[in-house]
């Protein structure tokens, strides 16, 4: 806390604070928690949409899917602990972000986990890589909620810093919602979960908002365990809980704990809060008040309950195996007090430790590198090798199949994932409706990088795209924002910039954000990592096609068409440009609105027409990727005619490809043409090579050398186990 | 038929396991692991998950919660009790069915579709099916790698109490096939009378076609119709 | 008291993850690594003073849940 | 030769494992069971002689490989 902050608490308090209530605002007015450097430019995101029905603000967006049901959707990051401990740091990042999605009443359905790392060449990657997968199946496969999507990524700019993100989908009936909030005076705060201890304390404002440098060694919170079984419990005794109608409030624990989960209902609901820290059930003795507040201890939740339910409640987590103790009791008025063995140790206003939290504008200014990156292109004075570059492509660990990652998650309970990891978008059905709900998530640092407006913008509406291509219409978006370090100008201006970007695209689509999180000091030794927004985005489809298009349903004969720009030949950011060049360059090219709208209608139309059998977009790797992954899940090769081998690896946004019969050539084109999209025959499926020709070059791979090649990146590089 | 489904504390295939053998017409119940009267039931299935949080090894601390003396009660009746991953392996640390289940030889979780070929109908999830049948079922486990003693595990292929095989394409069951290193590519077992068998598959998560296979249903069918031959 | 229980695979029985674990060292270049079994180690704190009764407590602790005899054998050390 | 490492999880870290074992004693009747933690023990056979020298190389395996030094600690036992 800066000699500022600390001027303000004094004059909030109207006296020094004492050390619990330093703790409090500490932690409360962290970084991680209080948004302080990016709330002014969140505020630029649009929000709102006739089927909001919980935008930004509580622990997880919520919106409308008819019929009475909802859907609540919640991303958030776990960098920091995931480099100090990467299978602890992931198992508690999943375990955090499914309380934020209980929270709001909704069982938990599913997850989808962004992660990135330095190359796998390096053994500290591995070593992440391995643990973070395992953190992250280890604790949603035994906590029993299904990940059936996500995203690899690896790139130098992540080796000191990696990036851990997940994603939580809930779904709930209207009436069953319920918001963090305290609930009239008189009401009971009851603690239910895991047993408090010395977890993480100050986890929240020393990890997350700091450097890495700074934090190393002795400085470090102890590193917290999570313990899927607990949670599973505390999820069912929760939804219990709330079904019965019997918790008015209730708010997670997470970052800044007990402290978080007083002062955020209490203020939310405007009145004041006593906790008795004396009656918190922990699990060892001797912990201090600024201790009781600040620990991070995982699977704990705090109900708000009418006084004349408490006995129910106990009795109902008695039932379920956990562990409830009635801490707290609101009170009219705004102060927030804490006893600790008898005495009143801190006594602040409830809402002043979220709302007088400071907020910073903090300076922005173009990077001075930007127009050097621009100008900095390559010129190709004769086409590459095309063979060796497609396999080059295949064979790098982003690309590449990442079943390896999703073969160790459990992406089928609760028998929903009509489209599981491996395509897409992933597809869940809502069993007993006609619904399904796609979702997609997306990001790319190299774009955001060169132009983190642009990028961002292209990430929204290649999310958009995605879900499309199961035939649903996006309907709200939750991003990311994983940054470096915000007291650096240039890291602002990414930061502002990418807002712009996203607000823009969610704009264009018409579609709001519900929900997020920001991560900023994902830097090491002064070394920040790429812009790095990560972004999610649900859509809904009804009815559920009879057949979804899926990458494995090509058959020998059909044809291969683009949809959208044919001629796009903009490398600047291009998987290919860095996998074969180690060039990261230029300045990628805009979105365009109409362009973006068409694309996702065109998608959405044929993938519910039943008339093409696979649609697939044309992202990271260009055409030449996306075809040889459609070739590769098909088992049968394709001839493919192009112009100019540039067109090959452009990733231009709004496009795609399908796959359909000869004979259906002219109603995909009849399709295109009513979307005033350009569709453009490239070739056909057949054989077993994936053979390119263009007038000067050409490319021959046998497709079994392909599927070797884009199968075995992963494991062959993982093969060595390091535990 | 009414078949109970126990519900441990992390336990969580509960509801779908409930949903598929409704769909092959079973009534099927989920009963708290508390609970210490079985009496009405005809059949057991134990779902997947993770009961007590697989701590010190999966099915260790489950198979002494109260409703296992009932679950071991209708066993010993003669009553199909079926444990499904999960309870496969709290069957075999409750000492219903002979062997342990090891971590995968990879040490990895594995979640994916495999094939299985029926190698013994004397069991009652396999009584319905001809033998050299191949089915294919989701596999979701860390230990899965079914381990027995030696000459034990002879005797059991000799009594036909080895009744699903992980296979290739052809129905063969080869080392390549085998997903986890279990001994003999078991993956399904019974007890000697056949009355009680733990698959480490899920036959529930195969019970729909949208979903990539209805295999499934044909293990659940056989079990359910097996009370008229116990 | 605290009493520490060994519990060990059985020697007949596979240990794939003493497998990898040397696999792992013998990578990492300690080539003198024959074999390596990965075992469970048990700390307890139990309310009593008298040790005999103790270890007799803990020894049916490990009969009825701590080790698994189809494939783990154990040993109880009263450490004081 | 052979070796022990002894891998427990350090004190301030929690050991869900271990509260759930315990949890079970008690509902088993042991009531007399305070905590439980659940650790490592690895057992290695190495090739070598000199016990000074094993010591030595086995702890760099466990600073390596063997132990996670943000959250356990570890004892090295040459026991012959
Ligand atoms: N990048 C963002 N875009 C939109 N909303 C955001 C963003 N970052 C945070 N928010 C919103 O701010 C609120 C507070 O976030 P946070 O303090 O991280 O919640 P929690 O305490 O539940 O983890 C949440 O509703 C979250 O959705
Ligand atoms: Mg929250």
């Amino acid at each position: 806390m800066t000699d500022e902050e600390y001027g303000s608490v004094c004059t909030i308090l109207g006296r020094e604070p004492r050390p619990p209530e330093l703790a409090m605002y500490s932690v409360m007015w962290s970084e991680h928690c209080s948004y302080k450097s990016s709330r002014h430019h969140l505020r630029r995101l649009p929000t709102e949409a006739p089927w909001v029905v919980v935008g930004p603000g509580e622990n997880a967006g919520v919106v409308d899917l008819g019929d009475g049901w909802l859907a609540a959707l919640r991303i958030e990051s776990h960098n920091h602990p995931s480099f100090v401990e990467p299978y602890q740091g992931a198992a508690t990042g999943v375990g955090g972000i499914i309380r934020d999605v209980f929270t709001m009443g909704a069982r938990p359905v599913a997850l989808w986990d962004q992660i990135r790392f330095g190359s796998l060449d390096d053994p500290l990657a591995r070593y992440l890589f391995a643990g973070v997968v395992g953190g992250i199946g280890g604790y949603g496969n035994a906590v029993g909620v299904p990940t059936v999507g996500g995203e690899v990524d690896f790139d130098a700019t992540y080796a000191g810093n990696p990036l851990v993100n997940v994603m939580c989908l809930g779904l709930l009936r209207r009436d069953q919602l319920l918001l963090g909030t305290a609930g009239e005076p008189g009401s009971v705060a009851v603690l239910l979960g895991n047993a408090t201890g010395r977890d993480g304390i100050g986890g929240a404002s020393v990890l997350a908002s700091a450097s890495f440098a700074e934090t190393s060694g002795s400085k470090r919170p102890a590193v917290q365990v999570g313990d899927p079984f607990e949670e599973k419990k505390l999820i069912e005794a929760c939804l219990e809980l709330f079904s019965r109608g019997w918790v008015t409030g209730v708010q997670d624990l997470g970052a800044a704990g007990l402290s978080c989960a007083t002062a955020e209902p209490a203020g939310r609901a405007g009145t004041g809060i006593d906790v008795d820290l004396d009656r918190v059930h922990v699990r060892e003795p001797g912990l201090t008040a600024p201790e009781l507040l600040m620990s991070e201890s995982q699977e704990r939740m705090m109900a708000f309950v009418p006084p004349g339910r408490v006995e129910e409640v106990l009795a109902a987590a008695a039932r379920w195996e956990i562990e409830a103790s009635v801490v707290g009791t609101v009170t009219a008025g705004e102060t927030l007090r804490v006893f600790h063995q008898g005495e009143l140790v801190a006594e602040v206003p409830a809402a002043s430790l979220t709302e007088d939290a400071p907020v910073y504008q903090r300076p922005l200014g173009e990077p001075w590198w930007l127009e050097d990156l621009w100008s900095n292109t390559i010129s190709f004075v004769q086409p590459p090798e095309m063979g060796s570059v497609l396999l080059g492509m295949l064979d790098d660990p982003s690309l590449a199949d990442p079943s390896w990652v999703y073969r160790q998650y459990d992406h089928m309970l609760f028998l929903n994932t009509v489209v599981g990891p491996g395509g897409d978008a992933s597809l869940i059905r809502i069993r007993g409706t006609e619904k399904g709900l796609a979702v997609s998530t997306d990001g790319n640092g190299r774009i955001c990088h060169l132009d983190p407006r642009r990028g961002a913008a292209r990430l929204v509406y290649e999310a958009a795209l995605n879900v499309a291509l199961s035939g649903a219409t996006p309907l709200a978006v939750v991003d990311n924002l994983n940054f470096g370090n915000p007291e650096k100008s240039e890291i602002m201006w990414q930061f502002s910039e990418t807002i712009d970007g996203i607000a823009e695209a969610c704009l264009g689509l018409e579609i709001p954000v519900v929900g997020g999180n920001v991560s900023f000091y994902n830097e090491t030794d002064g070394r920040d990592i790429y812009p790095t927004p990560v972004i999610g985005l649900l859509g809904l489809v009804e009815p559920v096609p009879p057949t979804v298009p899926r990458l494995h349903r090509g058959r020998a004969g059909m044809e291969l068409w683009l949809l959208g720009e044919p001629r796009a030949i903009n490398l600047a950011g291009s998987a290919f440009e860095k996998i074969t060049f180690g060039h990261v360059g230029g300045r990628p090219s805009a979105p365009d609105a109409a362009a973006g709208r068409a694309a996702v209608a065109l998608a959405a139309d044929l993938a519910r027409s039943q008339l093409v059998p696979v649609l697939h977009d044309v992202s990271e790797g260009g055409l030449a990727v996306a075809i040889a992954e459609i070739c590769i899940a098909s088992g049968v090769g394709a001839t493919v005619d192009y112009a100019d081998w540039r067109h090959l690896f452009s990733e231009d946004p709004h496009r795609f490809v399908a796959v359909v019969a000869p004979a259906d050539g002219d109603r995909l084109q009849a399709a295109a043409a009513r979307h005033e999209v350009v569709a453009t025959r490239l070739g056909v499926l057949e054989a077993d090579r994936l053979h390119f020709r263009g007038p000067t070059t050409t490319a021959s791979v046998a497709l079994a050398s392909a599927a070797r090649a884009w199968r075995g990146a992963l494991p062959s590089r993982m093969g060595e186990r390091v535990p | 038929m009414r078949v109970a489904v126990p519900v441990f504390p992390g336990t969580n295939c509960e509801h779908d396991t409930v949903h598929a053998l409704r769909g092959v017409g079973a009534e099927a119940e989920l009963v708290w692991h508390r609970e210490t009267d079985l009496s009405g039931c005809e059949g057991v299935v134990l779902p997947g998950g993770f009961a007590h949080g697989d701590y010190l090894r999966p099915g260790a601390i489950a198979r002494f919660s109260p409703v296992m003396a009932e679950v071991k009660r209708l066993a010993a009746e003669g009553k199909p009790v079926l444990g499904i991953c999960n309870g496969f392996q709290i069957l075999c640390e409750a000492g219903l069915l002979p062997g342990v289940l090891l971590q995968n030889r990879d040490l990895r979780f594995i979640c994916r579709p495999v094939r299985l070929v029926v190698v013994s109908t004397s069991s009652m999830i396999t009584r319905a099916l001809q033998p050299g049948t191949v089915l294919t079922l989701p596999l979701n486990s860390y230990e899965g790698n079914y381990t027995a003693e030696v000459e034990e595990f002879a005797r059991m292929e000799a009594a036909g109490q080895v009744v699903l095989r992980y296979c290739d394409e052809r129905g063969r069951p080869t080392r390549a096939s085998n997903p986890n290193g279990s001994q003999g590519n078991a993956a399904a077992v019974a007890n000697s009378s056949g009355n009680v068998a733990g698959v480490m598959p899920h036959p529930e998560r195969a019970s729909e076609r949208v979903l990539g296979s209805a295999d499934g249903r044909r293990l659940l069918e056989s079990f359910v119709a097996s009370r008229a031959r116990v | 008291m605290k009493v520490t229980v060994h519990v060990t695979r059985r020697s007949d029985i596979a240990d794939p993850q003493g497998g990898a674990v040397a696999a792992a060292l013998r990578d990492l270049g300690f080539a003198e690594v024959a074999a390596v079994r990965v075992n469970r180690r048990i700390d307890l704190e139990v309310h009593g003073t008298d040790p005999e009764v103790l270890e007799q407590r803990v020894t049916e602790m490990c009969e009825r849940l701590l080790a698994n005899p189809v494939m783990e054998d154990y040993q109880v050390v009263v450490t004081g």
